[in-house]
């Protein structure tokens, strides 16, 4: 039984009370460009998953609290969660630091573009 | 069996009340026992030693443990629907009445046919039904597995429904501590001097745990006496729960833990009264300490599991605690000092006894104190073999003979006459729940075990659970942690830390392992050392097991079933592990041990469910009307959690002929339904009109105020999700209709998508769906009793035309009247207030009696829209449809350049022509209706297979039409117009034309009417 | 026409021989606000037309004679009023918020109130809860949605023993029967505090 | 060749205390190279070596295996064997891998124990009913031996299922696959191990694969904790961790890895003989040989790779049950479990070659792998000896996900075993 923490309003409980539905940082091709999207972007946006052993970032929802979609950073394996931020946010520095697998390529350049900031 | 009294004098027995005799029976037998007996000292007390047959070569068995560690003497409790099998005894406390029977014995205790198997046994070595029961073949299910399954499972089920109550408990705490021995009263009592909320459990009744059968004193006093006045206080204090009776399960992520109370079990008055049986404690803890004990290791020897032998520690405790003397003369094998107070105990009570100790220098105190006594003590020696009687139902002897580490067979060997012997191979921190969430241990040398390493929760072990035996260590240990736990969890609390009391206890010489006693003969010829005394699993198995290359600790245990009997190995697995050690070369830490799983002992599903059964199990959902449909003795459907009305039969009539009753008023006259399910959402904002354009295939920011139209729903793959009507109620504000089942995926979907997609989109959006009973009134006559119902309610067709809304008052009723229509006939849905929604009912059906207006249900709404060919989603669509497959290619808008689903609909699969396409069908026998679901089929063959090309969606029979309709999706079915199509079905074929799938009112007149 | 006909979805119903008390709250006015926070304009005119502020603290409530407002999210409130106020309450509370990005709906009728009273009412709650409410946090005034039983519902602590639990009409009878069979005197309990030990 | 199991080399042993058993595998140190490289041995892996070696006469093969052979999720699910599918595609797959089972105590000579006690899908809603209703008529004209029973006939067959009409979801009457049912799951596994080893080939245990190596295009070998291994052909069968060893080879999956319960009751006396499935409650269960009532339901919502569930998951699916069966109230669980099933967009497997030239993958089998693992191995097999799909595992290849071409079997029920 996961206990999770809402970054909007603070609210702590159960995973029953919130929602999780999977992998975050998902950009939809369509919103970016319409006109332009390859079969192939349009099975990785529905299908293709980075599902790491270990950190990983994903969506929930404060199901049964302030209804607000938010990140949270949880490590697979031991199943303890590592940070919780905001729907529109990217994990804090460290963690995409710490990342791994198929993470490691997708906060490359979020990085690089957080430096030169 | 001797009839000689076990029941020892007054001296002996703290935990039993003399003065109130119980009565209860076992096997059919009345025996008498005392209030605070357990099942397994009063049986003993009546001299009986065998509970029960073993589970392979149902060998008699008796008890060997003090607890839930018990693996022998499992007996069912109870009669008929309060029957509850593999109890263990030890653990049944004796109430007045108790009713009691063995198991997995015919057709008595005492003579078991099956015990033939033991006989037999070397037929049956470990695995051995993996390696026949194969010829011939079909002799596996008809023969073999048949007697294999009668053989197996233990007890009997309960019969009939479980009459009793469950429930559960969410409780959140500071520090929870696992156990209510010395440790863990220690331990919470330093939690709680903190001020920090502390629940303490306990699975047995009283706390304690063996303070009552340990040696040294705590402050000066025994240790039991200091237990009592500990919880004494603890029961007392404002910021302590203390449970008894409730055994930890199980340890979850994050420190949730769950506890399972046995509130009523032992008191049938309580039962009786209605208390719930078990509680549940869903548990969340800042802070776990676990003061969990350890448990006491078997020996294997050979025939170890004869009637009559058991652990030290049990022994000790029955003579003690239940004044219950195992036998008359004994033997206490030990390879430790610990079981040295078992002989002191025996030898108080008059019981003669004599010490056999593998270890070849034992001059620590303990037992220099027994020699003192006059106990002969044989260090350097071991247990051969077991002499018993006939049917092993009881020991007479052993044979001892010297003990040399590793020495394969014995020479020379002394009889030594005893009708009991008490064993001490050495004790297991009890690590399950430690290792429950995937804590790390390690492996001791000096206890010979494995004790808890790093945890990654806030979790600590504590006393013998942490590998810590003696009791001033346990003590200074109990207090730093729960000091610490209670500082953790409130960290500004300046409370006084209580005096660590003053321990005083022997020191104890350290153990030597002992996995193995050589046998007389070769030692896996004949007799037998259990390792798994239930599943009886021996050395020998292990060994084998082994050699055939089953060498993972895992495939041992899976090949040999070793540590899977229902005591899940808590004396098995380590001694085990040292077998395959031995047997191997390796160490234990190379052998590995197998995953603790939970629970830690077995738990009733029933709790599990709790009160989440019968009509709580899952939520029924009412609207409105709900009790008016109950009074017209209404059929009811599910329909997600609602429940709504099917068809209203009239007294004596048939379902089919209300239907085709309540479809006909609706063509003719006019109908009421109760549409108060469909979803709504009040959609408001700037950028409400964008949103709608983005959700729906079809265009929305085009929509007029005050008028309506229908949607359609993709998700992202393209596939039809959901449809309904939507309004346009202000320039920036829009009401919204789902499907019933619907309503909250789509709010909570349109929510996900403002809030993680188009986070620029200033919309508000607010389910209302239960604010609104809303009924359709629909038929030729449906204006008539609108006007009925208000005279003054602007109801033209140029004032208010088909898909158009007004808002206002029915007579006194607010409302919004939506001119929408899903049967096809002239109909208004008016939505009225939820609490006003009967009222407005009641007024309809008077408003529309003089039309006759009748009441239809959700078959008749199908039918009518069915020979309208509109589509319901989850009929016509199945999540693999999309607008075009069932001919919407209209609302698929070209103008958008955006909209969720439209990429996926250029997907190659999803744009191919020969997709199967939604058409109406009429059977060429018109009184033939297809079945739902069933295929067309490219070509009839006279067997199967033939290659499917479509199937039936939806099929009823018309009573407008008087003739069958269906409705199908059938490969480029479009393009097949007019062609005939074959449904194979059970003994016939089925013909049937494709048509075009509107078969009633082309061209909407009755609609627009 | 005849009168209004009003009818709450546990009409008529009455609970007896529970160990706390249980009723239904019906005639009451609520409307569903939605609005910024951060929205200055937005906060004052609610202020302007329901006299009381909305609460920018999570889960809190604030209280005017007979006007409260409970915070549901950043974005969110419901408004408890006397329900023959609802409806100008609410045109009112439009016509002020014209121009400002907003969204009032009466929802008076969407939800139903079911009232707990007397000692031991939190533990009778916890049967079907998962919220630490014997904590400080569920003090007066506090307001939760929660997952209660199978349900979601909306607490609101009225006072130190007595709560409303609002839930979606159509699952009124469920929460109902849901509380009376937790809340039988047999099935009574208290969580810490002094216990009876199991006697020997 | 090993000699063979039977009544009678059983008593031949015993007669000798059993020390004349060999060992039914060998545990062989790696080569320098082989024909093909099979990562995993699971059922699938090792039933995809065992059919490489016998019907395509590849014995220079090796299995290699993190951790010990079976120890998985084939060690680890509810057994259910049974081909009842509304796809096509799955019906084929699935059927061909029930047909095997029939026969496969004989084929390896290790009693599997498939039992056809049939398999019992509840209907509890006219939706379910209806959706039912449909798999059933496509079921027989695909020639499947299927049939919709009633709830008298349901009551019949399990006589203690709660068939109140007043209850939550009343049984409206269910889809019965006599011919399906439970098999032993660790035999399977050991079956085709000692079968394969028979055959020569080599199953590496307790040896980890740390890197997938290639040559441009292709592979050239796998880097484990033992060691560098050549091969041009490597297959990776290893469920729930499929991402990561893709990974390696730099191939992304329409996979999430999440963990799927099970539990059983303490043994008891027969009292159901038969698989009972309720998808609208979501839980199913059977009765062991061993006497333990087999239970299993949901995955948890969320990715994880610890093998240790979530108890609110546990609990839906024993509360299901009380309901459905309410004399298991007074019953106790005994030990629950979970394993990491790959979890793909539509629920279906995915089986066949990848954008890798000599890189296979037979994956995606989440909740339902084990009645799949013959015919799975089989048609896996196929591919890799020919280099190309196998008509059965054609439409499971990775290119639907681009193609729209889904094989959603939640179109039939609301869980798939």
């Amino acid at each position: 039984m996961l206990i999770v923490h809402c970054p909007v309003c603070g609210a702590e409980g159960d995973e029953t009370d919130f929602h999780a539905a999977g992998e975050a940082h998902i950009r939809r091709p369509a919103t970016l460009d319409p006109e332009h999207i390859s079969d192939e972007q349009q099975r990785d946006y529905l299908f293709m998953r980075r599902n790491p052993k270990g950190l990983h970032f994903e969506r929930w929802r404060c199901d049964r609290g302030c209804g607000k979609w938010f990140h949270a950073a949880r490590d697979t394996a031991t199943m303890e969660f590592k940070a919780f931020y905001l729907a529109t946010e990217l994990p804090p520095r460290e963690l995409m630091e710490q990342a791994t697998g198929e993470w490691v390529t997708f906060f490359k350049d979020k990085l690089k573009a957080a430096k030169t900031k | 069996m001797t009839s000689k009294p076990y029941r020892l004098g007054e001296s002996f027995g703290h935990a039993i009340d003399r003065s109130r005799r119980v009565n209860f029976s076992f096997d059919g037998k009345q025996m008498p026992g005392y209030a605070g007996d357990t099942l397994a000292s009063a049986v003993m007390a009546n001299g009986q030693r065998v509970f029960g047959r073993s589970f392979k070569y149902h060998r008699p068995r008796g008890v060997v443990g003090l607890g839930s560690e018990e693996m022998n003497a499992l007996v069912g409790v109870g009669e008929g629907s309060r029957h509850e099998p593999n109890l263990r005894a030890t653990q049944v406390e004796l109430h007045d009445g108790l009713v009691a029977v063995s198991q997995n014995r015919w057709p008595s205790l005492s003579f078991d046919i099956g015990s033939i198997n033991n006989t037999l046994s070397r037929f049956f070595p470990g695995g051995f039904y993996y390696k026949t029961f194969m010829w011939p073949q079909k002799f596996w299910m008809s023969v073999y597995e048949p007697f294999i399954r009668r053989a197996a499972g233990l007890g009997k089920a309960p019969d009939g429904c479980d009459p009793d109550t469950y429930e559960h408990i969410h409780a959140h705490c500071d520090v929870l501590v696992v156990g209510g021995g010395v440790a863990g009263l220690a331990a919470a009592e330093a939690a709680a001097a903190s001020g920090a909320r502390v629940i303490i459990c306990d699975e047995n009744p009283q706390f304690g745990g063996w303070a009552d059968i340990a040696d040294g004193t705590i402050d000066g006093v025994a240790q039991s006496e200091w237990a009592q006045a500990k919880v004494q206080r603890l029961s007392e204090a404002e910021n302590v729960h203390v449970l008894s009776r409730t055994t930890c399960v199980g340890h979850w992520q994050h420190n949730s833990l769950i506890l399972f109370e046995r509130v009523a079990d032992h008191d049938p008055a309580l039962l009786a009264r209605g208390t719930p049986r078990h509680r549940l404690w869903k548990v969340r803890a800042r802070q776990v300490i676990l003061a969990t004990g350890s448990i006491e290791r078997p020996i294997a020897f050979a025939n170890n599991d004869r009637p009559g032998i058991m652990l030290a520690g049990a022994a000790r405790a029955f003579l003690t605690r239940y004044g219950v003397a195992p036998g008359s003369s004994g033997l206490v094998f030990t390879n430790n000092d610990d079981a040295y107070q078992t002989a002191l105990a025996l030898k108080q009570a008059g019981i003669q006894v004599r010490v056999v100790d593998s270890r070849s220098h034992v001059d620590s105190q303990l037992p220099t104190t027994a020699r003192k006594a006059g106990i002969e003590i044989m260090a350097g020696s071991a247990i051969a073999a077991v002499e018993s009687s006939f049917g092993g139902l009881d020991v007479t002897g052993v044979k001892v003979a010297p003990y040399r580490k590793g020495s394969g067979r014995v020479i020379t060997e002394t009889r030594i006459e005893c009708d009991f012997i008490a064993m001490s191979g050495g004790f297991n921190p009890a690590l399950h729940i430690w290792c429950h969430t995937g804590g790390k241990i390690r492996f001791d040398e000096a206890l010979q075990s494995f004790r808890p390493d790093t945890h990654h929760d806030r979790i600590a072990a504590v006393g013998a659970a942490n590998g810590t035996l003696a009791l001033g260590g346990a003590l200074n240990e109990a207090y730093a942690v729960g000091e610490a736990a209670g500082k953790a969890a409130l960290p500004k609390s300046k409370a006084a830390r209580p005096k660590v009391p003053k321990a005083l206890q022997e020191v104890q010489q350290a153990l030597e392992s002992l996995w193995f006693s050589p046998a007389t003969g070769k030692y896996n010829e004949g007799n037998k050392h259990f390792i798994d005394f239930q599943n009886d699993v021996t050395a020998a198995d292990l060994e084998l097991a082994q050699r055939e290359g089953y060498e993972s600790v895992e495939h041992t245990k899976r090949y040999t079933t070793f540590g899977m009997a229902t005591d899940q190995g808590k004396t098995s697995n380590l001694n085990g592990l040292g077998v395959l050690a031995e047997a191997t070369g390796k160490t234990i830490p190379q052998i590995g041990i197998t995953t603790f799983r939970p629970p830690y002992t077995p738990f009733s599903f029933g709790s599990v469910a709790g009160p989440m059964t019968r009509q709580l199990f899952l939520p029924i959902r009412r609207t409105p009307i709900y009790e008016w449909h109950k009074s017209q003795a209404a059929q009811f459907e599910p329909i997600g959690q609602w429940r709504r009305a099917y068809t209203y039969p009239k007294p004596a009539e048939e379902k089919q002929a209300s239907i085709a009753r309540e479809i006909l008023a609706v063509r003719n006259s006019v109908g009421l339904l109760d549409a108060s399910t469909l979803g709504k959402i009040e959609i408001k904002g700037p950028d409400a009109a964008a949103l709608l354009d983005r959700v729906y295939s079809n265009m929305f920011s085009t929509l007029k105020i005050g008028r309506c139209r229908y949607g359609l729903m993709m998700n992202e793959l393209g596939f039809l999700i959901d449809d309904g009507v939507t309004v346009r109620l202000g320039e920036d504000h829009f009401l919204m209709h789902t499907t019933s089942g619907g309503a909250d995926r789509v709010s909570a979907w349109l929510e996900e998508w403002l809030q993680t997609e188009w986070t620029d989109y200033k919309v508000f959006v607010t389910p209302v769906t239960e604010q609104w009973a809303q009924f359709a009134i629909a038929g030729p006559k449906a204006r008539d009793v609108l006007r009925r119902l208000d005279p003054d309610f602007e109801l033209s067709n140029e004032a208010f035309p088909h898909l158009s809304m007004k808002e206002g008052h029915l007579g006194r009723y607010p409302v919004r009247v939506f001119r929408i229509s899903f049967s096809g006939e002239l109909s208004y849905e008016v939505a009225v207030p939820a609490n006003l929604g009967r009222g407005l009912w009641d007024e309809i059906l008077t408003a529309g009696q003089d039309f006759g207006i009748t009441v239809y249900g959700t078959e008749a709404l199908h039918v009518l829209r069915a020979e309208k060919g509109y589509i319901v989603i989850g009929d016509e669509t199945d999540g693999t449809v999309t607008p075009v497959d069932v001919g919407l290619d209209g609302l698929v808008s070209k103008k958008k350049s955006d909209f969720i689903g439209k990429r996926s609909l250029e997907q190659s699969f999803l744009k191919r022509t020969d997709r199967k396409q939604l058409v109406g069908l009429l059977t060429e026998d018109p009184s033939e209706v297809l079945p739902d679901g069933a295929y067309a089929v490219q070509e009839v063959k006279d067997k199967p297979p033939m290659e499917m090309i479509g199937q039936v969606t939806s099929s009823y029979f018309s009573p407008t039409l008087q003739r069958s309709i269906a409705m199908a999706l059938i490969q480029s079915g479009r393009a097949r117009m007019g062609e005939t199509l074959s449904f194979p079905l059970d003994g016939k074929v089925v013909k049937a034309k494709i048509v075009d799938q509107v078969f009633y009112d082309k061209e909407g007149a009755q609609l627009n009417g | 026409m005849a009168e209004l006909q009003y009818e709450s979805a546990l009409k008529g119903r009455e609970a007896s021989g529970l160990s706390i008390r249980l009723r239904e709250i019906a005639e009451r006015g609520m409307i569903d606000l939605r609005g910024f926070a951060s929205d200055r304009k937005f906060m004052n005119a609610a202020k302007e037309i329901l006299g009381v502020d909305l609460p920018k603290q999570p889960r809190t409530s604030n209280t005017w004679g007979e006007m409260r407002a409970f915070w549901l999210s950043t974005d969110q409130w419901l408004i408890i009023c006397p329900r023959s106020k609802m409806a100008e309450l609410l045109t009112a509370l439009r016509k002020r918020l014209q121009g400002i990005h907003a969204l009032a709906v009466d929802v008076s009728d969407m939800r139903s109130v079911l009232r707990l009273e007397g000692d031991g009412a939190r533990e009778v709650l916890l049967k079907g809860c998962s919220l630490d409410l014997l904590s400080d946090e569920y003090s007066p005034g506090t307001v939760r949605r929660m997952r209660f039983a199978e349900i979601a519902a909306l607490l609101h602590v009225v006072e130190e023993d007595m709560f409303d639990v609002y839930v979606f009409r159509s699952y009124a009878e469920y929460a109902w029967d849901f509380i009376c069979a937790t809340a039988r005197p047999e099935a009574e309990l208290r969580l810490f505090g002094k216990q009876d030990l199991a006697a020997s | 060749m090993k000699t063979r199991y039977s009544v009678f080399s059983l008593a031949r042993n015993a007669l000798n205390y059993h020390k004349d058993w060999e060992r039914a595998w060998r545990s062989p140190a790696p080569k320098a190279e082989y024909d093909a490289i099979i990562v995993g041995a699971g059922g699938h892996g090792l039933a995809t070596a065992y059919y490489l070696a016998k019907n395509h006469k590849m014995t220079n093969i090796a299995v290699v295996e993190k951790g010990w052979l079976g120890g998985g999720n084939t060690g680890r699910n509810t057994t259910i064997i049974r081909s009842n599918y509304l796809q096509d595609p799955s019906i084929a797959i699935y059927e061909l891998a029930r047909s095997l089972y029939e026969n496969l105590s004989q084929e390896l000579n290790y009693n599997v124990m498939f039992s056809a006690r049939g398999v019992v899908m509840l209907c509890q809603t006219e939706h379910e009913l209806r959706a039912f209703k449909r798999t059933a008529h496509a079921n027989r004209l695909a020639g499947l031996d299927c049939r919709m029973i009633t709830a008298a006939e349901v009551k019949q067959i399990v006589p203690i299922i709660n068939d109140s009409p007043n209850c939550r979801y009343p049984i409206l009457g269910a889809y019965y696959q006599p011919r399906g049912g439970t098999g032993r799951h660790d035999a399977v596994a050991w079956g085709y191990a000692r079968g394969a080893d028979s055959m020569g080939v080599d199953i590496i245990q307790n040896c980890e694969v740390t890197g997938i190596r290639r040559n441009g295009g292709a592979v050239s070998g796998i880097e484990t904790t033992r060691g560098f291994i050549k091969s041009k052909k490597i297959a990776v069968v290893t469920a729930g961790h499929v991402s990561t060893i893709m990974q390696m080879a730099g191939v992304r999956m329409p996979i999430e890895s999440q963990c799927l319960q099970a539990l059983v009751s303490e043994p008891i006396k027969p009292v159901i003989d038969c698989v009972v499935m309720a998808n609208t409650v979501h839980g199913y269960m059977s009765q062991s040989d061993k006497g333990e009532l087999v239970i299993g339901g949901g995955t948890d919502p969320y990715n994880n790779y610890s093998q240790r569930g979530s108890f609110p998951a546990l609990e839906h699916t024993v509360t299901a049950l009380v309901e459905t069966f309410p004399i298991i109230s007074r019953l106790r669980m005994l030990r629950m479990w979970g394993g990491i099933v790959d979890m793909t967009g539509d629920r279906s497997p995915i089986i066949g070659k990848t954008d890798v030239e000599g890189l296979f993958v037979n994956c995606g089998w989440g909740t339902g792998g084990f009645k799949a693992i013959p015919g799975s191995g089989f048609v896996f097999a196929d591919t890799i000896a020919n280099d190309r799909p196998h008509p059965i595992a054609e439409p499971f290849g990775m290119n639907r996900f681009a193609e729209g071409r889904f094989i959603d079997e939640s179109v039939a029920a609301a869980v798939a075993h």
